[in-house]
C-alpha cells in the first residue's frame, strides 16, 4: 500500500488537522470529528447536517460552507460516524429552525443517524438518499445506496436553507432531487483501504467492475474492459430504464471521477454522456464534472442525472461558498 | 460450584471476545472485502478495544458491564456493526437489570433480549446473510439445551456448536440485508464477516461463562 | 492500460469535446486545439496565453475564465503545443495591450511558444516558470522545470492583467512570482500516457520517486516510501534551503496532487507541511490544497511555497472565476 | 549514374524516413520512458505520417518538398523534438535554394545547414546527451569523405556509421539538454532517444540516396 498517509489508524484525525489549517472559514471539532461552519449555528436558519464514512472526499465535508452543509460528521474510512458525532453536529448547528440529516442509504448510516436523532433534542428531519441503480430496490432488500445525488441535495438543500425556507420545505426539496436523480458508477480498479492495507478487490488488466457503489465494494458484473464510448452507454442506458428525464427544464448530468482518474478522462467521458443524452432527446441545461464523491484511489466514474424544474435551477445556481463548490460568491 | 453468570464471568467474556476479534482483524476484514466494504475486523476490534479501556474502570454488576459495553461499542464502531451490537448489549443491559449475577435462564433470557434488539435495529430475518444467522440459532440452541436440562457447559457448548454452523451456513445465502445484498447473485458463495464475529461472540461465552465442572 | 478512453490517439480532441460541452463559458477552437474565454478577446486587457502538453488538467484549460487566462493552447498528452496552436491562441486573445506567454521551463515548450512568438503580428512577453527546485541550476543546464508555481503565476498575473495593467506590469507581477516561488514533488506511483500504453517507470511497491516533473519522468532519487511526515519533509527541507520564505506577508503554501492521489491525503499531507513551516517559523497566509496540476494518473504530491507581499496578495484574493479555480464571482 | 540528390531521391529519403520511424515508435517512446516523458515515438511518428500526406499532393523541387517537410513537422510534432526537426528541414531547404537537384557536396551542405539550425534552436553542444551527438558526427564524416574523394555512396555509409556511433556514444553521457537533463546523474546509461531518431534519419539517407553504383 503506497499512500501519503502516517499510522492507517490516524488517517482520518491527520486529515482534518489538514482541512482546519487549510480553511480558515470552517471550525473543525476534532473531539466528534465534525467539520462545521465558521459561523455555526446560523440563528433561524435551517441545519444541514451530512456525514458519512471517510475517504469520499471532498464530500462531505468539502461541502461546509454558506449555501451547502452546516456541518459534516466524519467517520473512520469507509465506516459510517457514531451517533455521538451526528449528535455533535446536529447540536452544533441548530439555530433554533431544526435540523436536516442528509443520509446516504446505507445500512450503518441510517442506523446511527437515526439512534443520534433520537438523542437530539432538537426537531430533526432524515433525508435518505438512495440513487443507485445498480442496486435492486425491492421490499426485501435494503434499497438503493446513497450516491452521486448526495452532492446533489446537498447543494440544492443547502441553498434552499440559506433562502430562509422551513425544516419541512428544505426537506421536501431534498426529497424532490432524490426523487428526480439517478446514478450509476463503473471501477477500472479497485482502491486501498488504509486500515485494509491491499486493494479490496482486485481486477485483472482486461475487466471493470460496473455497478460498483463508493465504498470499493464489488460491483453487480465484471466486463471486459471497453472503450469509452461503451463505457458511458453501461452508465447512461440503466439511468435511462429506471426514470423519465425527458422534457420539462432539462437535466443536470454529473459525470464523477472516483478518485484515481485524471480529469481529462472525465471530460471524454462527460463527452460521451452528453452525447448519449442528445440522442436520447435530453436537454442538458446544467453539468458538473469532477471527482466530487470518491472512492479513495479508485480509477473510474459514476454518471448521475437530475431532472431539473425550475426551482432546482435556481437552487442549483444560487451562491455556494465551499471548499470544493463555490460560485457566486 | 452452581451456574452463575456474575460481573467476573462477564468480564472474561467480554475480554476474550475483545482478545478473539484482535486476532481475527485480518479474516473479518478480507470477508469484508469480498462482500462489504472491508472494515468489519478493524471496526469491531477498534470497538472491542475501547469496550476494554471501559470496563478496567467500570466496578459494577453485570447490567452495568453490559450498558458499558453497548455504550462503547455505539460510540465507537460506526457503521453497520456498531449500532447492532450496540444494541445487543445494551439490550442485554436491559435484561440483566441490576442484578448481581445471572442464573443460566437468566443468561439465556439475556442472549435473546440482545438478539431482539439486533432485530429492532436492523429488521434481518433468518437467511439475509447477516449475523442474525449465527445469534439466532444459537439463542434457540442455548434455550433448547436448558430446557431439556443439559448443564449450562453443555448448554452453551451446543449454542456455539450451532453458531458456527449458523455462520457456516450464511455461504451460500444471497445477501438481504447490508451492505452483501448490493452484489446480488455475487454475495453467494462467501461467509458472512458479522456472522463470523458474532459465532467468535458465542464462542468466547462458551469458552468464559462455562463453569469448568465435567459433565 | 485501464483508461477510460477511445482510441488514445483521440484523448485530447474528445476531452476538449467534453470540456466544450460542459462550459458554455468557454469557447474551444477545435482545429487548434485552443480553450478561449467566450468573451475573448477583451479590447484593452493584455491577453493571457498559457499551454503545454496536456495531462496536466485542471491545468490550463481549468484555468481559462474572467481573473485568469484567456486562452490555452492544449498539447498532446505530455507534448508542448506546436507553434500554430500558441499563435491561434495569441490572436485569438489579442485585445490591442499585448498578450503575455506564460510558458513552463521545457525545452519544447520554451521553443515553440518562442516560434509563436516570432510569428505573432501583435507584442507578446514570454514569462517562463522555473520552480522546481529538484533541478540543478547551472549555466550548463536548461535550468529548473516550471511546476506548481505556474498555477500561481496564472492567477495573480490574470488579476493583474483583469485589472486593467499593462503588458509590461503584468510581466513583471509574474516575474516576480515565478522568482518568489519554489516547488517540490514525489511519486508515489508513475502515469501512463494513452499512447505509450504502459508506465513510464517501473516503481517497487516500497518505493518512491522524490524530485519528479510533472510529465511522468523518474525523478532526482529513488527512496524508500516513508510515512507521509517524513516524505513532507523530504518536499518542504530543499525549498527552505533554495530560498528564504519568512519574515514579510507570510506564504502561500500550495499541496498539490499528482492526479491519482486522493483528497484526504493531500490534506493530510497539508497538515504535515503547515506543520514544518511553523517550526520553521514560516507564517502561512494562504493556502491551495488538490489536483491542480497533475500527471495524469500519477499518485503523489508537490509542494509549493510562494513567499507573498501585499500586491501578491491582493492579487491571489481578486475575484476568479475559471472551472477549476472560483471565487468572488 | 551521377549523384545528384533530385526531388525523387528526396521523396524516397523521406517516405523511408517515415517508415523507420513508423516501425521504431515503441522502441523510441520506450527510449524516452527511461529518461523523458515517453513520447519522441508517437511525436515524430505523428510528424512524419503528416509529412507524408503533405508530400504526396506536394509535386516540386527539393528544396519545397525540404521546407513542407519542415514546416509540416513543426506544426505537428510539438514538444522538442518538433521544433529541433523542423528547423532542421527548414534550414536544409534554405541551403538547397531552388535547385532541381543536388550534388553530393550541396548535399552534405544542405545537412550542415540543418544541423546548424537545431544549434541555433536548442544551443545543444557535442556531449549534451541529444540529437545533436547523432547528426554532427553524420556531417562530419561526410563532410570528410566527399573531401577525400569518396563516392556519394561510401560518404553516405560512412555518415551513417558515424551517426550510429554518435547514437551509441550518448549512453554513457549526463544529459544536459532537453529532458533529460533533470535526471542529472540518473541520465546516464540511457541512450538518447533523439539521437537515436536522427540516426535512423542518417541510415535512411545511405539508403535512399545512394546511388547503387558498385564503389
Ligand atoms: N440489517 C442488519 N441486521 C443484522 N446484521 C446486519 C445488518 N446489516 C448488516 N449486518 C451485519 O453487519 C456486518 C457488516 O458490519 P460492518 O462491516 O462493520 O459494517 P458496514 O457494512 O457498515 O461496513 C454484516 O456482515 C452483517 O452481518
Ligand atoms: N536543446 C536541444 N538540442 C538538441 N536536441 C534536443 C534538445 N533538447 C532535446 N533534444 C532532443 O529531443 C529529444 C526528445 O524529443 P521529444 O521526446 O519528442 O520531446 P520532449 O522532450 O519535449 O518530450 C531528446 O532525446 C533530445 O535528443
Ligand atoms: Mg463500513
Ligand atoms: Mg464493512
Ligand atoms: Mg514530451
Ligand atoms: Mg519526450
Amino acid at each position: 500500500m503506497k499512500k501519503l498517509i502516517n499510522a492507517p489508524a490516524d488517517v482520518l484525525a491527520e486529515a482534518l488537522l489538514g482541512v482546519e489549517a487549510a480553511h480558515p472559514d470552517l471550525r473543525v471539532d476534532h473531539q466528534n470529528r465534525v467539520i462545521f461552519r465558521g459561523d455555526a449555528p446560523r440563528a433561524g436558519k435551517v441545519g444541514l447536517v451530512s456525514g458519512g464514512g471517510s475517504g469520499h472526499e471532498p464530500l462531505h465535508g468539502g461541502f461546509v460552507g454558506p449555501g451547502m452543509l452546516d456541518a459534516a460528521a466524519c467517520g473512520e474510512v469507509f465506516t459510517s460516524p457514531v451517533p455521538d458525532q451526528i449528535l455533535a453536529a446536529t447540536r452544533g448547528v441548530d439555530g433554533g429552525a431544526g435540523v436536516l440529516h442528509i443520509v446516504k442509504n446505507y445500512t450503518g448510516d441510517v442506523m446511527n443517524f437515526e439512534m443520534a436523532a433520537e438523542l437530539a433534542d432538537t426537531e430533526v428531519v432524515a433525508v435518505v438518499t438512495d440513487d443507485d441503480v445498480a442496486v435492486q430496490d425491492s421490499l426485501y432488500t435494503v434499497g438503493r445506496r446513497g450516491v452521486g445525488v448526495t452532492v446533489l441535495v446537498e447543494k440544492i438543500a443547502g441553498a434552499a436553507a440559506e433562502s430562509g425556507r422551513s425544516l419541512s420545505e428544505v426537506a421536501d426539496v431534498a426529497r424532490k432531487v432524490n426523487a428526480q436523480g439517478r446514478s450509476m458508477g463503473l471501477a477500472l480498479t479497485s482502491c486501498t483501504v488504509p486500515a485494509a492495507g491491499s486493494p479490496t478487490f482486485d481486477l485483472p488488466e482486461d475487466q471493470i467492475e460496473v455497478g460498483i457503489g463508493i465504498h470499493g465494494e464489488p460491483g453487480r458484473t465484471r466486463v471486459p474492459l471497453a472503450p469509452a464510448s461503451e463505457m458511458a452507454q453501461m452508465l447512461v442506458d440503466p439511468i435511462l430504464d429506471d426514470h423519465e428525464f425527458t422534457g420539462g427544464d432539462g437535466v443536470l448530468a454529473f459525470v464523477n471521477g472516483m478518485g484515481g482518474s485524471p480529469l481529462i478522462e472525465l471530460y471524454l467521458m462527460y463527452h460521451e454522456v452528453n452525447r448519449l443524452l442528445g440522442k436520447a432527446g435530453i436537454t442538458v441545461a446544467r453539468s458538473l464534472v469532477g471527482s466530487y464523491i470518491t472512492s479513495l484511489d479508485m480509477a473510474g466514474c459514476s454518471v448521475t442525472l437530475l431532472k431539473l424544474d425550475d426551482e432546482l435551477l435556481r437552487l442549483w445556481d444560487a451562491p455556494v461558498r465551499t471548499s470544493a463548490l463555490r460560485w457566486g460568491a | 460450584m452452581s451456574a452463575v453468570v456474575d460481573a467476573g464471568a462477564i468480564r472474561s467474556w467480554l475480554g476474550l471476545f475483545a482478545e478473539e476479534v484482535g486476532s481475527h482483524v485480518d479474516l473479518l476484514t478480507q470477508l469484508d472485502a469480498a462482500i462489504g466494504d472491508a472494515d468489519h475486523g478493524t471496526n469491531l476490534d477498534r470497538g472491542m478495544k475501547a469496550v476494554s479501556g471501559a470496563l478496567a474502570t467500570a466496578d459494577a454488576e453485570p447490567g452495568v458491564l453490559l450498558k458499558t459495553t453497548g455504550m462503547t461499542l455505539v460510540s465507537t464502531v460506526g457503521g453497520a456493526s456498531g449500532p447492532l451490537y450496540g444494541t445487543f448489549f445494551l439490550r442485554m443491559a436491559g435484561s440483566a437489570s441490576d442484578a448481581d449475577s445471572l442464573d443460566p435462564d437468566a443468561f439465556a433470557a439475556a442472549l435473546r433480549a440482545g438478539l431482539e434488539g439486533v432485530v429492532a435495529r436492523g429488521r434481518a430475518q433468518a437467511g439475509d446473510k447477516t449475523m442474525f444467522d449465527a445469534l439466532a440459532p444459537a439463542c434457540d440452541a442455548l434455550d433448547e439445551a436448558l430446557a431439556s436440562g443439559a448443564t449450562f457447559d453443555d448448554a452453551l457448548r451446543a449454542a456455539s456448536v450451532a453458531a458456527d454452523a449458523g455462520r457456516d451456513a450464511t455461504t451460500p445465502m444471497l445477501a438481504r440485508k447490508g451492505r452483501a445484498s448490493y452484489l446480488g447473485e455475487r454475495s453467494v458463495g462467501h461467509q458472512d464477516p458479522g456472522a463470523t464475529s458474532a459465532a467468535l461472540l458465542v464462542a468466547t461465552a462458551a469458552r468464559a461463562l462455562s463453569t469448568g465442572a465435567s459433565p
